[in-house]
Order: C-alpha cells, then sequence, then structure tokens
C-alpha cells in the first residue's frame, strides 16, 4: 500500500529515470579510471617490476613504503601544499568572481574573464620560465620578493597563478544562477554588505565554492612540472618521488605512494564537501 | 598518422615495420636523415619515437614486460646508465656481426658481449660562470668552496649521471657501490647552504648561470656549447681529477622480430658510419667515438674534444651504479634533499 | 542598488592587481618570443625580431602537433561534455544512490598525477587494447579523465542554482524530458557549458605528462613536442609558441565574445543593478 | 472549434505522504467533462499538490488519476492532456513573453507556425499582454507575469486545464475581467478547468462545481449555492463566507442560551449564523437575543460590518446594509437572528 | 512597548524609468506617521516599484524620500528605518523557517538572543506557521511561504513597514485573520504601514487612507469612504468597487437617452452608476430607465449578480440581495436607479 516515502521534491523522487543519465559517465570511470586503479594496486602488491597484470600479492613494498619517514614528509608537503593554494586561490577567486559579475560594461567583464583565463593558455614550463624570469635575483620582483623563488612561496605563487581560472569559473557559475532578490531581501532586513556576504552569497554560493576547492585542491596535489621547476629541490611533492621512481622502474613504489595519494585524496574532498555543507547549512 | 607499437608479426604483409628511437632536438637530425634514407633503399617502413631517454626507457621495460614479443622498439639511442640497466632486464640482443662498423669504435668503449654499441661520447665537466671567476675552476671539490655559497646547483636525484655525486663519491675514497662518502659531502654542503637549489631543466641551469643567481654547476659539454657558441658569458672546464665519460650509442632490442633484428641491424650499421658519426658530434657538441669520425674544426681545436680527454676521463662503472641507485635515491632524498 | 565610492576604489585596486598577478609571468613570455637574445636577461627588450616566431611556425613538430593536440583536444572535449553534462544532471535533480560519493570520485581522477595515469593507461592499451595506442581517440579517451571532472564540476555548480519547477513547466507544457533538457535547461547552463568546453580542449590541448606515455612513433602533440624540444634546446622559440597560443586565443575569445554577445548570453535575466 | 478537447476526471483514493507529512489522505474526487472546478481550502491543505498529481508532475503514493476514461497514473507529465498554470508561475527566464506562450506550441509540431504566432498574439491581447510580447519575465510586474503564465496554458488547448491560484495577483478589475474571460473560453471551448483559489467569490462565479478541502481530504463538494446555505461541516461553513460559529454546545433541548445569546433547541455540538443574517436592534428591544457591546464599525461600499461582543465575551461579527444602523464603537446594541438562519453541526462534522 | 518606531513618508516628485517606459511619473504622496495606508492600483501601474524605491531597494531617477523627517534619498537599504514584504516572498532557500524570520534579528546585534527566540516563535504562531519552524522554504505551500515572508519583516518592529500583496494567497479565513492581526499590530506598536493590495475589501477594512495608483500617477488619496463615494475621476470610480460607466456622452441638458438609458439632465463625459444601485422592474414599470435583457445571473452568498444588455448592446451589472429577483437568463427587465446614484466625470478626469 504505502511507497517510499523520502521528503523533497518530487523531481527527485522514486526510481527518476533521469538518475539513469549518469550511468554513461559512472560506466566511463569504471572502464576508465577503476582499471587505472585496478593496475595500481596490482602494481603496489608485487614486488617484481613486471607489468604482467597478475603476479603473487606480496606486501612488502606497503609496509616499507608505509614506515618511510621521508614519504610522510613528502604527504605533508603535498597536502599542505594543496591546502594551502586552494585556500589562497579560492580566497582570490570569489571576491573576483563577484567583481565580473558585477562589472556594468559586458565586454570589460569579458576582457577580465579573458585575463583570469590566460594562464592556462601558455604551457606550464614556458608560464615557469616566465615566474622564473620575475622572480630570480636582479628580476624585477627579485628584491620584493627575495627568495621566493626555488623555495614554496614562489611554487605556491606559480600555482595559484594558474589554478585561479580554476577557481574562477566555478564561483561564477553558481553566482549568476542567485537571483537578486535574496540580497535585497537580506538588504532590507537590516544587513551590511558583509553580513549579506556571509548570510545569504557565501552559502547559497556554496556549491560554486565547493567545486572551485575540489577542482584546485586535486589540481594542486597532483601538480608536478611546477614545484620541480620552481621549487629548486626544497619543495618535493608527492607526484615528483612518484615520477622518480617510474624512472627509477621502482613501480611498485609509484604504486603505493599513488594509491595513498588517491586515498588522501578522496578524503579531504569529502572532508571539503562536509564543511561546505556546514557553510551553506545543507542547501539542496 | 599513427603507428601501432613496433609489431613482432612482419614479414607476414608486405615490408618490414621497424621503430627506432632517437632523441629530441638536434639529437634528431642525424637518425631520421639515415632512416628515411635506409628505408627508401631497402623498402622497410621505418617509425621514429622522439623523446628523452628518462622517459622512454621505463616504457620500453613495461612495453616488453608486459608482452616479450612486442617491444615499444625495436632500435634504441640509449645513455650508459640505461645500457646497464637493460643489461639487468635482459633487454638487449646482441650486435650481430654483420655490423662491421662498430669494430672501429674506440676500444676503451667497447662492449664485450655486444650488447650495443656506444657511439659518441658527452663529457662532463664544470660549467661556470665567467663573470665570477676571473680563472676558470680546477677542480671537482670547487663545486663545495665556501666561497661559492648559495651560488652552486646541480641536478636532484635520480639524475645521478649527471649531478656529479658518483663522481664526488670516487674522488673521496667511495665508489659507485658506496656512495656514502660523496652523499656525505653533499649533505653537508645542503646544510651550510652551499647550494642555489636543485634544476629540474638545463634551461633552469642556463638562466640562473646568465643570472648570477648560480657560478657553478656540474654539466656537459654538449649542453654547454650551444651557449658558449651563443655568446653566453659561460665556460666549460675539465676539472684537474678528469672529466666524466658519458657515452651513449645504440641497442637491438629483444623480443623485435627475425626481420626486424635483421633491418635494425643494417640500419645500425648505416648509423655508425664515420660520417654519419661526425655529423651527429658537430651539431650536438658530442666527441666521436667511432674512429674516422672527424669534428668539425672549430671542435677539433678544443682540449675537451680531445680524444686523450676521452680516455683520462673518470669512467662510471654504470651496472654498478644502477644496482645501487634506488637505496642512493633513498640517502639523497633523507641527507641531501631534506637539508638544502 | 547603489555601490559606495570607497568600495569602487577598493575594487579597482583588487582588479588592477590581480590582472597584475596574473598577466606579469605572460608578458615576460611574450617579451622573450620578440627580443633577439636567446636568454633574456632584463625585462627592457633589447631589439625587436621575429625570428623565433618564424622558427616556431617552421618547425614541424609544431606544426603536425598543433594538428594532432587540436585533434585529441576536440574529440576529448566532445566526449567529456557528452559524458559530464547528463551526469552532472542526474546527480543535481535525481536522488543518485551515493550521489556524495559519486561527486567526489567524479573529481578524483584529477588527483591522480598524470604521469602515473599515462603510465597506467599506457600499461592498460598495450597489454590489453594495442590498436588504441597512439591514435587520436585513443589519447582522446586518457584525456577524458581528466576533463570529466570539470565538466561535471562546472555543470553542476551551474544546475544547483536554477529552479527545478521551469523543467516541470516545460514538461507540463508537452516537452518530452529530452525537449525540456534542450530547450528550458541548456540555456540556463549556457555559460558554465562554454566555459567547461573550452577549458577542457585547453587542458586536453596542454596536457603533458600523460599524452607523453600515449605518443607513440612519428607523431605527438604540441605541448609534448614543446616539452621535447624544451629538454634539447632552449632558445625562445617554446615561448613563441605559447605567444603565439596567446595571440590566436584572443582572436578566438573576440570572435566568441562578438558571437556571445549576439546570442545574448551575457545577458543574466536578472534585473537591472544586480548583486552587491 | 474542432481541436478542442473536453475529458472528466476521476480521482480515486490519492494519498501522498512528504516525509511523514501525510499531505493528502485518500481523496476522491469526480470532476465531469466540460465543467468548471474549483478546489478551496485553506492555506497548506494540499490543493496544489493534487493539482500537481493531476498534471502527472508528482505521482501519489496510491490512488489512481483517470482522464477522459483512460487511466493515466502512470503517464508521464508531457503526454497527459492537461496543462497547469503554476501558482509560482515558472516562466522561463531566457525566453521573451510571447516566446514562453509560444513554448507549448512548439513541442508538438501539430500546430502549424502561422498558426502559432496568431494564436500566441490573441491569447496575449486577452490577458491584456499585447504590448509586452518581446519583454523578458524578470522585468514584468507580478500580476503581468501571471497573466502571461495563464496565456501559456490556455494557448495550449488542453483537453484539462489545471490552474493554481490564476488570478491572485491581480487587481480586482483585471481579475474581474479575466473571470468573465476565463468562464467565457470555458464555455466556448467546453475544456474542463479545475481552478483552485482561496477566492470564494471567484469560485462561486466561476465554479459549476466547487469541492472544499481540508487537512488533505475534500469535506464537500457541491454549487455553490448547495455549500453556501448547506454546508455538511462546521469547516465548510466556517470556509465558505463568513460565519459566527458557535461551539461546544451542550445538548440543549429547549431555548438555550449559548455565549449570551439564546438559541432555539435542538441538538448540536456547534451552531452557526452568517453575519449578514444578524439584525442590530435596540439593547431593550423584545426580539434581541442577548446584548453586544461594538467594538468595531467598517464601511466596505456595499456594506457596513460591525464587530460585537457579546456579554460572555465572545466576538460576533454583523454586516449590515449601508444606513442600517447607526451603531458606533462603544454602543450596546441587541443582537437578533432569525431562527432559520441557524445552522447545526454534531460532533463528527 | 518601547522599541517600536513610527515614522512618517514623504515622497515628493519621485520619477523613475526602465529604458524607455516611465514607471514612475512624478509621485508625490504624504504618509501619516502611525498610519496605515494603503497603494491600491491596476497590475503593473508602478506599486512595486515605489514601495522598492521606499525600501531603499531601487533609486528613482529624481524626487526626494524622506522617512521620520529625515531625507533618506540616499540612505542604503539596510541603514533605511523600513521592512519590505516582498511580493515574490524571497524567502531564503537556504535556512529554515525560523531562521529566514530571525534573520534580521540578527543583522543588528541589538536583540539578545534569547528575545529574539522569544520573539521568533512568537511571531510564528502568530501567522499560524509556529509547527514549520523548522521546514525548508521549498518545502512550504504558497500561502505558507507569505506568511512568513510577512512574520520575517514584522518582527524587526521597522519604523515602517512596507508590504507588497502580503495577502494574496491566503485563503480568506485566513486572510480575515491576519488582516484583524496587521490592524491591531499597527495599532497596538503604532507602526507606519504602507500597503500594496489589489483587494478593495482588504485595502477598505484595513487602511486609514488609501491612495489610488494608475500608470504611475497617484489619481487619488483619500480615506476608503472618500474614494467610494465621492471619486475624482473615472478611474477612481471604475476602480473602486465595480461601477457601470456610460461614456462618450453627449452634453445633457435635460432627461437624456445614453446608451438606451434615461439619465438625468447635467454635463460630463461619462457617468456612473454602482451595481448595487441598480434595482430591477418589470419592464413596463413606469420608473424603468430602459429595457435590459438578462444575459446570466450568479448567486455569491451575500448577493444575486445579473448581467444585463440594453437596448443598445451595452452591458450593466446589477447586484440585488438575495431574493430581490426572480428573473432569468433571456428575461427582459426594466432597469432603475436614484437619480443621486449617479456620478459625472468631465473630460479630463
Ligand atoms: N526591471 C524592470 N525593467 C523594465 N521594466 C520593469 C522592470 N520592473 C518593472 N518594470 C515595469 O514597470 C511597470 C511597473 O511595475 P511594478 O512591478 O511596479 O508594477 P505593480 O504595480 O507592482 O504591478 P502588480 O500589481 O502586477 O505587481 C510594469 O509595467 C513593469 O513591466
Ligand atoms: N516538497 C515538499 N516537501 C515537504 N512538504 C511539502 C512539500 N510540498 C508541499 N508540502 C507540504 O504539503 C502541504 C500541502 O501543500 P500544498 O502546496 O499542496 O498546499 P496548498 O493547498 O496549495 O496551499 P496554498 O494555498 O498555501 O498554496 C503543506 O503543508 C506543505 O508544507
Ligand atoms: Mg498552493
Ligand atoms: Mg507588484
Amino acid at each position: 500500500m504505502t511507497g517510499p516515502t523520502e521528503p523533497g521534491n518530487t523531481v527527485k523522487r522514486r526510481r527518476n529515470p533521469a538518475a539513469l543519465l549518469v550511468l554513461p559517465g559512472v560506466v566511463y570511470l569504471v572502464i576508465a579510471f577503476v582499471a587505472v586503479v585496478a593496475l595500481l594496486i596490482s602494481y603496489s602488491v608485487r614486488v617484481e617490476r613486471t607489468s604482467v597484470l597478475f603476479a603473487p600479492v606480496d606486501l612488502t613494498t606497503w609496509s616499507t613504503a608505509l614506515g618511510d619517514s621521508y614519504l610522510w614528509s613528502t604527504v605533508g608537503t603535498t597536502l599542505r601544499l594543496g591546502l594551502i593554494v586552494s585556500l589562497i586561490t579560492v580566497v582570490i577567486a570569489y571576491p573576483l568572481a563577484w567583481c565580473v559579475q558585477t562589472m556594468k560594461r559586458g565586454w570589460a567583464a569579458a576582457a577580465m574573464l579573458f585575463v583570469v583565463f590566460s594562464p592556462i593558455l601558455v604551457s606550464v614550463v614556458v608560464r615557469s620560465y616566465g615566474w622564473q624570469l620575475l622572480l630570480r635575483t636582479g628580476g624585477p620582483f627579485g628584491d620584493t620578493f627575495d627568495s621566493w623563488l626555488y623555495h614554496e612561496p614562489g611554487v605556491i605563487l606559480a600555482l595559484v597563478h594558474v589554478e585561479l581560472p580554476f577557481a574562477v569559473f566555478p564561483i561564477l557559475s553558481s553566482i549568476r544562477t542567485i537571483p537578486a532578490e535574496y540580497t535585497e531581501a537580506a538588504a532590507d532586513l537590516g544587513a551590511s554588505a558583509a553580513q549579506r556576504f556571509r548570510k545569504v552569497l557565501l552559502p547559497l554560493t556554496a556549491p560554486g565554492l565547493l567545486s572551485a576547492l575540489q577542482l584546485v585542491f586535486t589540481l594542486t596535489i597532483s601538480a608536478f612540472a611546477t614545484p620541480a621547476l620552481l621549487g629548486g629541490g626544497r619543495v618535493t611533492v608527492l607526484a615528483q618521488t612518484i615520477y622518480q621512481n617510474i624512472q627509477l622502474l621502482a613501480w611498485p613504489l609509484a604504486a603505493v605512494q599513488a594509491v595513498i595519494l588517491l586515498v588522501l585524496t578522496l578524503i579531504v574532498l569529502s572532508l571539503f564537501a562536509a564543511v561546505t555543507r556546514l557553510i551553506g547549512g545543507g542547501v539542496r | 598518422a599513427c603507428g601501432s607499437p613496433g609489431g613482432s608479426s612482419s614479414g607476414a604483409s608486405g615490408s618490414t615495420k621497424l621503430t627506432m628511437f632517437h632523441w629530441a632536438g638536434a639529437q634528431a637530425t642525424v637518425p631520421e636523415k639515415v632512416g628515411d634514407a635506409f628505408a627508401e633503399a631497402n623498402n622497410v617502413d621505418v617509425a621514429y619515437i622522439e623523446g628523452t631517454n628518462a622517459d622512454t626507457f621505463p616504457k620500453l621495460v613495461s612495453s616488453v614486460q608486459i608482452n616479450k614479443n612486442s617491444p615499444l622498439l625495436n632500435l634504441g639511442f640509449f645513455n650508459g646508465q640505461s645500457f646497464a640497466q637493460g643489461n639487468a632486464s635482459d633487454l638487449w640482443e646482441p650486435v650481430p656481426a654483420s655490423v662491421t662498423n662498430i669494430d672501429a669504435v674506440n676500444s676503451k668503449y667497447q662492449i664485450a658481449d655486444r650488447r650495443g654499441a656506444f657511439m659518441v661520447m658527452d663529457a662532463m665537466g664544470l660549467i661556470y660562470s665567467k663573470k665570477a671567476f676571473k680563472t676558470p675552476p680546477t677542480s671537482w671539490m670547487d663545486l663545495f668552496d665556501s666561497a661559492y655559497r648559495g651560488k652552486v646547483t646541480t641536478w636532484d636525484a635520480p639524475a645521478f649521471s649527471v649531478n656529479a655525486l658518483p663522481v664526488i663519491a670516487k674522488l673521496n675514497g667511495g665508489s659507485e657501490s658506496d656512495l656514502r662518502p660523496g652523499i656525505d659531502i653533499f649533505s653537508k654542503a645542503a646544510k651550510a647552504g652551499q647550494f642555489h637549489g636543485f634544476i629540474a631543466s638545463i634551461d633552469a641551469l642556463r638562466q640562473q648561470l646568465n643570472s648570477g643567481e648560480v657560478v657553478i654547476a656540474p654539466g656537459f659539454q654538449g649542453v654547454a656549447q650551444p651557449w658558449i657558441d651563443a655568446g653566453d658569458d659561460i665556460g666549460f672546464v675539465a676539472p684537474k681529477e678528469g672529466l666524466m665519460a658519458f657515452p651513449e650509442g645504440f641497442q637491438l632490442v629483444a623480443g623485435s622480430s627475425e626481420a626486424q633484428l635483421e633491418e635494425s641491424a643494417k640500419l645500425l650499421n648505416e648509423l655508425f658510419a664515420p660520417e654519419n658519426v661526425a655529423e651527429y658530434c658537430n651539431l650536438n657538441g658530442l666527441i666521436p667515438l667511432v674512429e674516422g669520425a672527424e669534428l668539425k674544426a672549430e671542435l677539433a681545436d678544443k682540449e675537451t674534444f680531445q680524444l686523450a680527454a676521452v680516455e683520462s676521463a673518470i669512467q662510471i662503472d654504470w651496472a654498478t651504479l644502477v644496482e645501487n641507485i634506488e637505496d642512493a635515491t633513498t640517502a639523497w632524498n633523507k641527507d641531501v634533499k631534506a637539508n638544502i | 542598488m547603489r555601490r559606495s565610492p570607497a568600495l569602487e576604489a577598493l575594487r579597482f585596486v583588487f582588479l588592477l592587481l590581480v590582472t597584475i598577478f596574473v598577466l606579469a609571468p605572460l608578458v615576460v613570455v611574450l617579451l622573450a618570443s620578440i627580443t633577439p637574445d636567446e636568454v633574456l636577461t632584463s625585462l627592457v627588450p633589447k631589439g625587436f625580431t621575429t625570428q623565433w616566431i618564424s622558427q616556431a611556425l617552421d618547425y614541424e613538430p609544431f606544426r603536425v602537433g598543433i594538428v594532432y593536440s587540436a585533434q585529441v583536444a576536440a574529440l576529448a572535449t566532445v566526449i567529456a561534455l557528452l559524458l559530464g553534462t547528463p551526469a552532472a544532471y542526474a546527480l543535481a535533480r535525481t536522488r543518485v544512490p551515493g550521489a556524495g560519493l559519486l561527486r567526489s570520485v567524479f573529481v578524483a581522477p584529477l588527483s591522480l598525477p598524470r604521469v602515473v595515469a599515462g603510465f597506467c593507461f599506457f600499461a592498460l592499451y598495450v597489454s590489453l587494447l594495442p590498436s588504441a595506442y597512439g591514435t587520436v581517440g585513443g589519447v582522446a579517451f586518457a584525456h577524458v579523465l581528466l576533463l570529466l571532472p570539470f565538466v561535471v564540476a562546472l555543470v553542476g555548480a551551474g544546475l544547483a542554482g536554477s529552479d527545478p519547477a521551469l523543467e516541470e513547466a516545460a514538461r507540463d507544457l508537452g516537452a518530452s524530458p529530452l525537449q525540456a533538457f534542450f530547450k528550458v535547461t541548456l540555456p540556463q547552463i549556457r555559460m558554465p557549458l562554454l566555459i567547461a568546453g573550452v577549458f577542457s580542449f585547453l587542458t586536453s590541448f596542454d596536457e603533458v605528462d600523460l599524452s607523453i606515455f600515449l605518443m607513440p612513433a612519428d607523431t605527438t602533440t604540441l605541448p609534448v613536442a614543446i616539452f621535447l624540444r624544451l629538454q634539447q634546446d632552449q632558445d625562445p622559440t617554446t615561448s613563441a609558441v605559447s605567444s603565439l597560443m596567446i595571440v590566436a586565443s584572443l582572436v578566438i575569445a573576440l570572435l566568441t565574445g562578438l558571437a556571445v554577445r549576439r546570442a545574448g548570453l551575457w545577458r543574466t535575466g536578472r534585473t537591472e543593478g544586480t548583486g552587491e | 472549434m474542432s481541436d478542442f478537447g473536453a475529458s472528466s476526471v476521476e480521482i480515486s483514493d490519492v494519498t501522498r505522504t512528504f516525509g511523514s507529512q501525510r499531505v493528502l489522505g485518500s481523496i476522491s474526487l469526480s470532476i465531469r467533462a466540460s465543467s468548471f472546478h474549483c478546489l478551496l481550502g485553506p492555506s497548506g491543505c494540499g490543493k496544489t499538490t493534487l493539482l500537481r498529481i493531476m498534471a502527472g508532475l508528482d505521482t501519489p503514493d496510491t490512488g489512481v488519476v483517470t482522464i477522459g476514461g483512460t487511466d493515466h497514473s502512470r503517464t508521464a507529465a508531457h503526454r497527459r492532456p492537461t496543462n497547469l498554470v503554476f501558482q509560482s508561475g515558472a516562466l522561463f527566464p531566457h525566453l521573451t513573453v510571447a516566446d514562453n506562450v509560444a513554448f507549448g506550441l512548439k513541442t508538438d509540431r501539430r500546430t502549424p507556425q502561422g498558426e502559432a504566432r496568431s494564436r500566441v498574439a490573441e491569447i496575449l491581447d486577452l490577458v491584456a499582454m499585447g504590448e509586452y510580447a518581446d519583454r523578458r519575465p524578470a522585468t514584468l510586474s507580478g500580476g503581468q507575469r501571471q497573466r502571461v503564465a495563464i496565456a501559456r496554458a490556455l494557448v495550449r488547448r488542453p483537453d484539462v486545464l489545471l490552474l493554481d491560484e490564476p488570478l491572485s495577483a491581480l487587481d480586482l478589475a483585471l481579475q474581474l475581467r479575466m473571470r468573465r474571460e476565463l468562464r467565457r473560453w470555458q464555455q466556448e471551448t467546453g475544456t474542463t478547468f479545475v481552478c483552485v483559489t482561496h477566492n470564494q467569490s471567484e469560485a462561486m462565479e466561476l465554479a459549476d462545481e466547487i469541492a472544499v478541502m481540508n487537512a488533505g481530504v475534500v469535506e464537500q463538494s457541491g454549487s455553490a449555492r448547495d455549500l453556501y446555505e448547506q454546508p455538511a461541516s462546521r469547516f465548510v461553513a466556517s470556509f465558505i463566507g463568513e460565519n459566527n460559529i458557535f461551539e461546544k454546545l451542550t445538548p440543549m433541548d429547549e431555548g438555550h442560551t449559548a455565549d449570551g445569546l439564546v438559541f432555539p433547541a435542538g441538538r448540536a455540538d456547534s451552531l452557526a449564523v452568517r453575519p449578514e443574517a444578524i439584525r442590530l436592534v435596540p439593547a431593550d428591544h423584545p426580539a434581541s437575543r442577548g446584548p453586544g457591546r461594538v467594538l468595531t464599525t467598517s464601511f466596505t461600499g456595499k456594506s457596513v460590518r460591525v464587530s460585537l461582543r457579546t456579554s460572555t465575551g465572545r466576538e460576533v461579527l454583523a454586516e449590515l446594509a449601508p444606513g442600517a444602523t447607526t451603531a458606533q464603537a462603544g454602543d450596546t446594541v441587541g443582537i437578533d437572528f432569525d431562527d432559520a438562519a441557524v445552522r447545526r453541526f454534531g460532533a463528527a462534522a
């Protein structure tokens, strides 16, 4: 007699065939991503550097890797870099998206968007080259930003630079869907600009913010070239060690590290989602 | 426009397909030229993989491990380190006697079991900024001279073939199997702030030398020569302890079909023709290891391009180094890198 | 609502700083590509030359690479949009079991270092599907793993704010779910879709680490060609290619801008004096 | 006009629960083909939910929806011969007014373009929005939006037109005009109209039949007059028109005083007397059923509304013809009504 | 209650243009402190725009807005002593009902938390939404949303409360109750209320003064009775209450027949007769001013509405007491009204 009785909008109820639309993407993920991860896991539990699909299970790589303090310090650097860069990027991107959205002249907004976009038009090697020229001792900013280059701040700067568009655009997409009347209502109820932001805009743009954080974080912790070129060997992230190990043909170790990176990422992504849900008061 | 990885099933349908790997940029010119001519003359399909040693070697290894009989490439240009690594995993096919041109290779660089053949040699010495050095540095140990604190750089692990660790270890009582003395010296220097940083690209080295951020680094003659030619205030010097020899050459890859091996061997012979070797060296600032290959005048005059320099060079036992490279990387990371 | 002059000034300064920050390293690259010096030692150009640009245009691997890259990028973008848009829609509008996890899983592939992904795809192709190795399709298929996150994230963010009641209205007016999507939902997420498309295209076009494992013999994508060239030759030709790309993008952006303007994409559907 | 259809609608045992809240509790309702049926009920009683179920936009937990004799319970919204005017309008923000209205004509390609254009123009004139054809919804006033929403559904000529408070944002003059138009349209085309409204005069003027809903059930269904004159329950009595309700009376065997007023004999749990049935007489008049103190008086054009308080503190509303009283706030008067004006309800009602 | 304020509002020469459309054409309006002022006007005449200007959400092109004697023309919305109940509700989708209502109390930190909580609870009970406190707006019905919107503005206790059609989505019973509550609240607190409504009975019941707007100007401002009994223009006559308007009459020196009816002498461009002033008499009755054919009759509870057509085809509406006529559709009757019931307007009006 009684059907399922979840609350929520009707469109979201019961065997909605539109839910199947997620399938093609999932099928792709299964074929591509799951295969890749399965391969990684299979590599991580062998000692032989062979790439046959099946090999006897051996957990020694795991146990040595997990006990390696250097690996963990690299993991620490990776996560720290990921968090710092995502936070800085989002902190710049958020007001930037608002400025663009509220620009009165369409062409000015378009020009600003192009500016924001431009870093990803330039290959990472060339971009890093640009930063080297700017930040090196004797360069135009070399004195102001003394010793940023080949140290963590330089890497962070260059990463923020290229991740900026990945943060601005999701935020912008979500800003554009907020009707003006919500901010108006808030202003009418006595909310100052800051309060309107904190209590209405921020929660309503939480989905975009979450996307921005997730994109930037994942891109940052897997970034390899920028830390390698601008870190001067001082900034070692997991992606670099993995690359090293691939070159050394130490595939099981590389696989172990990749799996660790992946697991950490999934954990941080869900943390982000949880935090954003707090900000957004669970919108949608 | 895209081939499949070098197949083993040749002969069945028409002409043989073979895949040759060579390095990129100016290093690509001669192999492709010779390869094209060879293909034309012998009705063979030659495809090229252009890439770096560091990226292509692992690809090759994994392709063979997936299918022993379907290597990614049949004929490839590798450095000494890869020669040794490949030997360790039976990657190479002996060069048949029919490849007569390799008999002209300098005897010191002849390979006993004919698994591959060295063709040219790059020489590692010291690259320095002429602005900072009135007289060129003289010793490998100048890298650790406190006068240049904060203005020295080298390559990061695992590029031990180029970052001077084996050389420093050997000069200080260590060996390829015991790099500890070298690690200790690097570690001490790192703690003292000797290094400006480690480099990850040749380009960064040039930038830093030109801007004065770095005044001295270990480096290849073949790398420095084009910069010097372009007028940079940069010098290359052979330290008094000797250059480090860095031979490069070709390998035939095991698992290739009979026909492919046969054709590859013929092509290999062409590549080792003295005029081709000479052209290769002239274009890239390398020392020919093949007798009869004459360098162009500008290079032939230079002291560091003399065969004598080669003969007195510090020789690295690549096989031993390769065995230790993983442990060395761990030690390097912990003791050197973590302290810079 | 009126904006205070102080706020306006603050806004201007902020935009200016961001612009400088974003453009500075790119301007240096532009400079490098038109200065005769092989190594840029000062930011005041010592002259002007088109030498590097013409060298870049002449360099065969760049020419081949551009075409190959464009093919790969176009195909990968189309696949990513076709897979990602419906997925984002389903995640935003229906109760997909495990939606939270799925959302993270769609983004997660980005965190796989690309060399790892490249190496794994290489192993997969060579062992399971040799015919895919090195083809436009094979490379594009692998790239989709990196592009899908952009599409799902951007389109998802756009959909989150649009009103589901509008689709109901469309269906009530006789539009099939597909028609409702194309005539009502899609126009509201044009902007995120466009951005996702451009992001995907550029990301794929610029991809090195993954592609390098999937590139076979005689062809490479442009970024791989740049990368390889940088390993050997260190002249500003590579900067020149980047400069050409910036200029080409500017032209394309201008053209799309004009098209977009005519299509009314900038109209937000909000009353004037929007937001803050 | 051959392309107008009309279908009966049959709702049987429909229930709908949101979370733990039973929003519709077993609704059964017959709507005759070509009739104008109004749904009337307090805010939140489930009217919108019921309309959405008829339109196929919501799925009932149980029950059957039959339209024109066919069981449409499982038919998708876009395949049902119904159209809904949304309470919120739900206009497409990216389309102009004209394109919004034309939307439903383009989804099936049965309507030739030229005809579609002229039908859109005609219907926009009908709702007095002709000159706004090229505007976007964001630039319209509340009432203008509502009119476009009506036009968008009307133009489709469905068999069953569902309207959710279609006139609530319109001024009276326009409301009256639109009522006339809706009624005329309904009669000319014979389309079945199901209209949610909270405006009783609207329901009474428009509807052939009115269903009064309360808390998810239909309490009574009938003509306006039936509901007004013979309310079946206390709820209907209080909801249709104004009523003074006197509750929790003890069984009365003879003339009984409740709330300070004398009522005729008879059993009941509650009694109702319409405000317009109440007369004010001098406090000492023999017909007076009890005294009342005037709290407020207000003039509403056609009548004077007087709010009184009885000796027990109960409030009583009287609606008198203008000039029928000179009572001022503070005066004490006598309250009078005919015995026949009293309606009684049992405990169950 | 010390924290309730009241301010007068003075609008002088306010104009507002959207694109090329003049939406407000020089509006001047005085609203007394502590009064209940209604804005009445047809859909699209600029009521919402005017309220938004008072609230500071829209900026007039010219003109001054003075609130409580202070020129607030340039004050930002959140610093004005006003609060607006939005026509669309504009509830924050991410907040619960209680948090929506509490929003305005948290913006200034003057209200202690405990007090805020109790005030929110109290006001939610007032609008009968207490049990929905933890719901999100998306799960509310139309009327429930509107009630939350009212509560959200009321709880702030502004000096001037602006309401944009606050009761339009409520059923009559609730509407009447809310009217009473609004009125009581207004009188107890002395707050100035400015209320847009299209419901005349609402305006008449609530307002101390009503401003009738048309096409961006205020046509007349005064008490309900003034507007009903002495409309200053043809527009006001037709807009406030229903009216039968007879237009384009030639100057009349003596008893004149227009549209088939005989009118008393006097100059005018148009004449108005209220439907309730019309009596139906037998067609041959001497008092008859002319014959009318009955088109429809409908029962609205308190009255019977009869629509008639005169001999010249003009439609005339009569509203009669129930039982005052037995006329059926198709009958021909005589139309009668008192001379005094006729209002005249000049060309200018
Ligand atoms: N943002 C805007 N851009 C252009 N025109 C607008 C805009 N807002 C309102 N208008 C127009 O201004 C006029 C007045 O609008 P307003 O919303 O003030 O009307 P209203 O009196 O509140 O009507 P209603 O009773 O229907 O809500 C309308 O004709 C409307 O189309
Ligand atoms: N999506 C939903 N989730 C949870 N509860 C809902 C949802 N939609 C409606 N409700 C609840 O169902 C009840 C009926 O809602 P419905 O919209 O049908 O009322 P209504 O009769 O149309 O009222 P109104 O006249 O105020 O529009 C309300 O109490 C409402 O809060
Ligand atoms: Mg409703
Ligand atoms: Mg309005």
